[in-house]
């Protein structure tokens, strides 16, 4: 059982403050909570909204009707009032109220607000009045004033929710709080505490929605950590900078959208050819070019598996949700090291942006694996043939006598540039050779439902929870239904693909995308082809409750 | 220990592809001379580069090397300084590739002002793709792709340098190789940015621009010049045609990136940083 | 025919997006104005920008536009203008777009003194990304990303511009519009690259550079001045703390691009090149 | 019947003026010829060498035995006297004789060369010897003297081609000469004409090996042709110039190779949500990164289909030789316009640099379809919803009182920026219907050799010419083989494969790469794997007899 309320208003009004002070005081309250915002590329006026959804068990997506509706401005009324649920509720200041309204509920918000002082007050008022709405406790709200709030707003804060509170009765049916201890955070959040966890020191990139909420994370945390977050001049800057640090032994990252990915693509390159650890992560928004920047789409598969002149090996991790994000960026560590390669974490703002309540991460499980070398056999040479497919890696100054020298011309096994054709194919051979042994690294995609069904989804990424919450509802509604959800995309897992294609009727894949681009990586890696697509490009999110309609239109 | 000299100690044994006679050879000695008299080994100093003519510096010289991209020495170069402070970085590479290709970081490195030297090649021209006119090459002068004359300003980088910021900005001369080394141990001695344009005949690719034409018009900078006034420091910069002046044109002493950097001044080079994962583990509290 | 205003020609009917108070509608306005004044037609105009707040500026006013990416507004407003010189063509677009993203187009456009008018909204801030430095944003400055405050020197682009050598270079401040106005003309009448730099506030992200701290700062450049002297139009352009100038910092005659065009001199306008295949068949004869 | 000449020496020693003075007076004297140029990423020193193949009828490879060595030093010997054919000879100054030598030629041509007054004639006079060994006559020589040497070193050039002439006898049975009419020239010279013809007169680039050869085509015609090339300070510059001028009116172009096609990607993306035409030669070197800057590849198909974040129609032309790439060359301007997108012209150093003899173009074939508007629907609308699916374009300035505003963002059909998931939807649908209806436009590749065989190879771009060879050896060695070598590879046409791969016993990609690039199309279009692959990484671009060799060890 759970509840889902909806926030809105225009840029500037404070939805983001109301959504925020709702989604904490939840969070006190010890419910399950999956939070996505709406938002427009502008910073006042237009329209934004959150989705705040909350309950008694493990939530993996938005979910389309509403229980409750707050809205600060008429068009959150006129945008979302149909979208509530026979049972639902929408709540706003008097001057909202619609001409045909049987059961809105209608407070004197701004005016209360003014009254205490200040017309920014209108959100907390209302947040009060759902805390009643919902039967919680006014107390549960105290330490998330006290954290939200400077102290000179808090006690007008706390008068305003006070008289929210007071307004109303409450309405729905309590739920059961949860007893395991949750944290909640976004995707962009749990990369960059991964990325700390793992050790990265430095981090290079150039503002891009919706990648920016990782520099930010980790620009907070500087000082405290001792690292070093440096915002470049440019992307191109950002990715190469990136690479010195790397080169120079530490481990550093870069972060962007598509946009800035298309600027780092020749030093992709750079690093693959170089062999230098890298780790990228490329939130995804809708393109091309500029497109929506707030918005979320699934659209760079093809790209950041094929970015850059020439052929090297890679690694592409897709972040199916912030439990996974955490985990797979510490990992994306210890295999940029392991087989000195770049390594691509791909998420986008659904996934970058979205709260979510999840099991607190397990440190213990992170590890550290540098993988370098402190002893050469002398001279040293970079880029030594080894058995092992992989070449010592040392730190510059750090092996007494010996130097490291990085080139991205085709280079002899000491680094210097070659035109040998027999070095050439050696070297082709050694970097290629990288791919297979990432074969062994590779996971395979993540399952949910019934094993051979008749009906398998692929997805693979951030529609992990929408399409598990899917594959649960028509599981219900008793259809043979199972969905692999890829996280590793590349080089691609296809046991799991094989095997439990081998008995499906209709093979469905659901992407956030126009042209079905998963769909395409299968029929080049396993020749096996989807019988049906559902695809959505508009931007939005799509939700457990779409995919089961859409599932049920194309069969 | 036999007795060492520049070349014993960074002497190269890759082969060297630059044509004979090219200005590059002279700055070459130069460079391993100035950092034998620093007492700098090899492992203990860093080169990066780009892509050109120059840019192949890092191939004929024992010591750290990263040849990167085109246009994108300095982005690597200021990254491996900031993470290793213990390490002296230098950047050589070509007038394409750090004013043309690489522009915006050099603009921008400017800005920052981490600590390393970039010895930019200038030979006003692209001499590995044969002949086209760089952002330096003087106005008119024909190419195979300025068929009918270069129409392009040229760009003068010492006084766009001392614009900007920079803390340290020289010309030197490959003609004159002993006032070069010298340039070249001031610039890696200066705490900053230190930008040394120096000028290098191509003797492929630059008919005007020959070693005559140079010999001609550089003189050096008097004892009497007052290198740490800017406005000075602007007109002998703007200095460029009949007279040419080479020596260090700007220095002031200035707050460097790692001075910067005060939330690390008393902890670990970061590439010496201790860390584990349990470290981190805090920071889980403020998302209960 | 109604009489004519400067809205009622230049309006757009799309919806503005900017912050109630920004500065940049002070400056769309005195753009329209200047237009006006100047007597320009909407399908005359060509407004280029990137990305930024400062960007959808093509959005809010009816002329051509071409609102292209983050940083790129500069390359395909001078091409538009090389092609069709029979274009009035502008940038308008953000100090991150321009002097950060966009910095090598910025230096390397001042060289090439096309004759477009290049005005920066600069708000010393990334204004659409919420709030990170620029490259003119204050040392010491406190944002969500340089969260132990800005440590890199900001850039003083009307001196780099007028030391790279600009032919136009004024600063203007969206605080007196009138004055603006007549910047934007000024700039738009000189023949060649003209960089208007117009201090914007920004009010939800600068809470450091608004209109009173610019208001305690401003001064114009009194009729005394002599736009002419390079010397002291870097010592002006280096002016910056509590006394800003505003004004034309610098202004001399000097060949555009087009004038060194010298084949195309006697030639219609590209786009009114008439051409068949034929044309070039001659070609043929020297691979015989 | 042909012959083949490799003339090799160290980078300034005159390689090139000696190479292309053979070729010239071979030209001269009718014969068809395949000439191409292995260099290193010097100007000095090093190892360069040409290979001038000739003879009776068309040429399309070059061939692996050799006729004829003209060496200019030591290396040129060694590397390639094992090459010689039974009947082959080497030519070279007497110095360079080895100790064991039978039958080399061995002539006093530096003595000769410093008599006439200069070492840098040494070549000249090794071309005389040459022309005789060939019996040509000298005076066929006369009018390449005239277009290659300036006046002052005309004479001393003529009296060393005559000594060289002097001092030997011919050797070689004559040939008969052609007698059609033939133009010589490489791929890259193939795009300049090609972009001239077709009316481009804005090309903006930033030099870029190995294609910096169309840029110094158009160049060298700038004045003639009244227009504008213009060296941009890097290659973001170039193609958003590019850009610009296109949207201004004009048909314009950009070129470079993989390294500065990374950087072009976001641009890419820009041309495609935009809609404005625009023509992209990519001519591809080995990677990754710089790689070898000055050798050959097919390394970037992958890339250049899918680069760009988000999903956009584009068209991909790969060009398989300097007859293909002049028509290939104005049919992208063409299909750019109408279909407001970007081509991409995919060539590489092999198709760029190699020269052949092809019967002259006939530019009555050669249309210029502009496909603007003039007049607009009041107010006029630059993203218009159309039946057709194109919308109408306008000049700005060029239709009074309308203005053209073109977005980078997703947009209205006025181009205004739009956070509409209603607009988002039918834009995007918009554009990527141009793929359906490029189909109609997209050619099928050609074929060689015999139909429905049992060995099919598939190829694409610049292996068109050694496929053929090869193919037509194979015949003749009784084989049933075809090839199907295909030119338009995005989209992808798919009727021909299909078709000859029904039959096909063994379907063998041949292809100048490490991972069968065309192989991974190929699945994922059409779900027809290939058997076996012929791959070759090495920089150098294999020939028709390498083809066949390969082919016979993996079948
Ligand atoms: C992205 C990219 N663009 C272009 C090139 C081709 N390129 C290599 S070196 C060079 C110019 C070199 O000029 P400069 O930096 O002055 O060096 P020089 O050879 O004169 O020493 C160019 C354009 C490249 N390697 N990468
Ligand atoms: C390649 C790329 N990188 C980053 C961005 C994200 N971005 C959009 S606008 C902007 C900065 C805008 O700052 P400024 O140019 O000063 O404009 P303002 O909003 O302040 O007017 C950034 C970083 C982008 N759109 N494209
Ligand atoms: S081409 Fe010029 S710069 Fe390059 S090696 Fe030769 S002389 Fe030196
Ligand atoms: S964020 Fe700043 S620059 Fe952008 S519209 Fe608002 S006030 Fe203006
Ligand atoms: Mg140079
Ligand atoms: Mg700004």
């Amino acid at each position: 059982m759970d509840y889902n309320v909806l926030v809105g208003g225009a840029a500037g009004q404070g939805v983001d403050t109301l959504a925020k002070l709702l989604e904490q005081i939840l969070k006190k309250n010890n419910f399950e909570i999956f939070s996505n915002k709406d938002y427009m590329s502008r910073v006042r006026g237009g329209h934004n909204f959150t989705q705040i959804r909350f309950g008694e068990s493990p939530l993996y997506s938005q979910r389309d009707d509403l229980d409750l509706v707050i809205a600060l401005d008429m068009t959150t009324v006129n945008n979302h009032r149909a979208r509530l649920s026979t049972s639902g509720k929408l709540l706003g200041d008097v001057s909202l109220r619609p001409e045909l309204d049987a059961d809105g509920i209608w407070l004197p918000l701004k005016q209360t607000a003014k009254a205490l002082g200040s017309p920014l007050l209108e959100g907390t008022v209302a947040a009060g009045a759902a805390l009643k709405l919902f039967a919680l406790q006014l107390a549960s709200a105290e330490p998330v004033l006290e954290s939200i709030f400077q102290a000179a707003i808090r006690a007008s804060n706390h008068q305003a929710l006070e008289a929210g509170f007071n307004m109303v009765e409450s309405v729905f049916p309590t739920l059961e709080p949860v007893n395991e201890h949750r944290i909640m955070l976004n995707g962009n959040q749990a990369i960059g505490l991964g990325a700390l966890a793992a050790g990265c020191c430095f981090y290079a990139a150039y503002p891009m929605t919706p990648s920016t909420g990782i520099m930010n994370y980790l620009a907070a945390k500087m000082a405290e950590t001792k690292i070093v977050v440096e915002q470049a001049e440019d992307e191109i800057a950002a990715i190469n900078m990136a690479l010195g640090a790397s080169y120079a032994g530490v481990r550093s990252m870069t972060g962007t959208s598509g946009g800035g990915f298309s600027l780092m693509v020749e030093a992709l390159g750079l690093a693959g050819i170089t062999e230098t650890p890298l780790v990228i992560a490329e939130i995804q928004r809708p393109g091309p070019a500029t497109g929506l920047p707030t918005r979320t789409e699934q659209g760079d598969l093809k790209f950041v598996i094929s970015a850059a002149q020439g052929e090297f090996p890679r690694m592409v991790i897709a972040l199916r949700n912030p439990q996974d994000a955490f985990y797979q960026t510490a990992r994306a560590f210890n295999l940029a090291e392991q087989f000195q390669i770049p390594v691509i974490l791909l998420g986008d703002q659904y996934v970058g942006d979205y709260y979510q309540t999840i099991p607190p991460y397990d440190f213990s499980k992170i590890t550290i694996e540098r993988h370098l070398s402190t002893e050469a056999t002398k001279p040293y040479r970079r880029y030594a043939l080894t058995e092992s497919g992989i070449s010592p890696r040392l730190v510059p100054g750090r092996c007494a006598g010996e130097i490291v020298l990085a080139d991205s011309d085709e280079h002899t096994e000491f680094g210097h540039i070659t035109e040998s054709a027999t070095v050439r194919n050696a070297m082709v051979r050694k970097r290629l050779q990288k791919l297979k042994l990432l074969e062994a690294e590779v996971e395979e995609p993540w399952f949910f439902g019934q094993s051979e069904p008749e009906v398998l989804l692929v997805a693979w990424g951030s529609t992990a929870g929408p399409v598990r919450e899917a594959v649960e509802t028509m599981r219900q509604a008793g259809i043979s239904v199972g969905a692999l959800v890829f996280g590793d995309v590349y080089p691609f897992p296809s046991r799991s693909l094989k095997q439990q294609a081998a008995t499906a009727k209709h093979i469905i894949n659901v992407e956030q995308n126009a042209t079905g681009q998963l769909a395409a990586l299968m029929r080049d890696e396993t020749l096996i082809a989807c019988t049906e697509s559902v695809l959505k490009y508009d931007g939005r999110a799509m939700s457990g409750g779409y995919i089961v309609s859409r599932v049920k239109e194309v069969l | 220990m036999a007795e060492q000299n520049a070349a014993s100690v960074f002497d190269s044994t890759d082969e060297i592809a630059w044509c004979p006679g090219c200005g590059n050879f002279p700055i070459l000695k130069s460079l391993k001379q100035a950092l034998f008299d620093l007492g700098k080994q090899p492992d203990q100093v860093l080169i990066a580069s780009g892509i050109g003519q120059a840019a192949k510096l890092p191939h004929y010289i024992k010591v750290n090397g990263f040849n990167g991209l085109h246009g994108r020495a300095l982005p690597p170069a200021i990254a491996a300084k900031i993470v290793n402070p213990g390490l002296t970085v230098l950047v050589n590479t070509g007038d394409g590739d750090s004013y043309g290709e690489g522009g915006n970081h050099f603009l921008h490195n400017i800005r920052r002002n981490v600590d390393i030297t970039h010895l930019v090649h200038n030979n006003q021209i692209y001499g590995l793709t044969k002949g086209q006119a760089s952002p330096t090459t003087d106005l008119g002068q024909v190419t195979g792709v300025q068929t009918l004359g270069n129409i392009d300003q040229p760009l003068d980088p010492v006084l766009m340098a001392i614009a900007v910021g920079a803390s340290f900005v020289a010309r030197g001369f490959a003609g004159e190789p002993e006032h070069l080394t010298e340039l070249i141990k001031a610039a890696i001695e200066h705490k900053g940015y230190a930008l040394l344009d120096i000028l290098q005949p191509c003797v492929s690719f630059n008919k005007v621009n020959t070693y005559d034409w140079y010999r001609e018009r550089v003189y050096r900078l008097g004892d009497d010049y007052d290198r740490t006034s800017w406005q000075q420091a602007m007109a002998k910069a703007a200095e460029w045609g009949s007279k040419i002046p080479i020596g260090i044109l700007y220095q002031i002493d200035k707050p460097t990136f790692a001075d910067r950097l005060t939330w690390l001044k008393n902890s670990p080079h970061l590439v010496d940083r201790q860390w584990e994962p349990k470290d981190a583990e805090h920071f889980m509290q403020e998302l209960d």
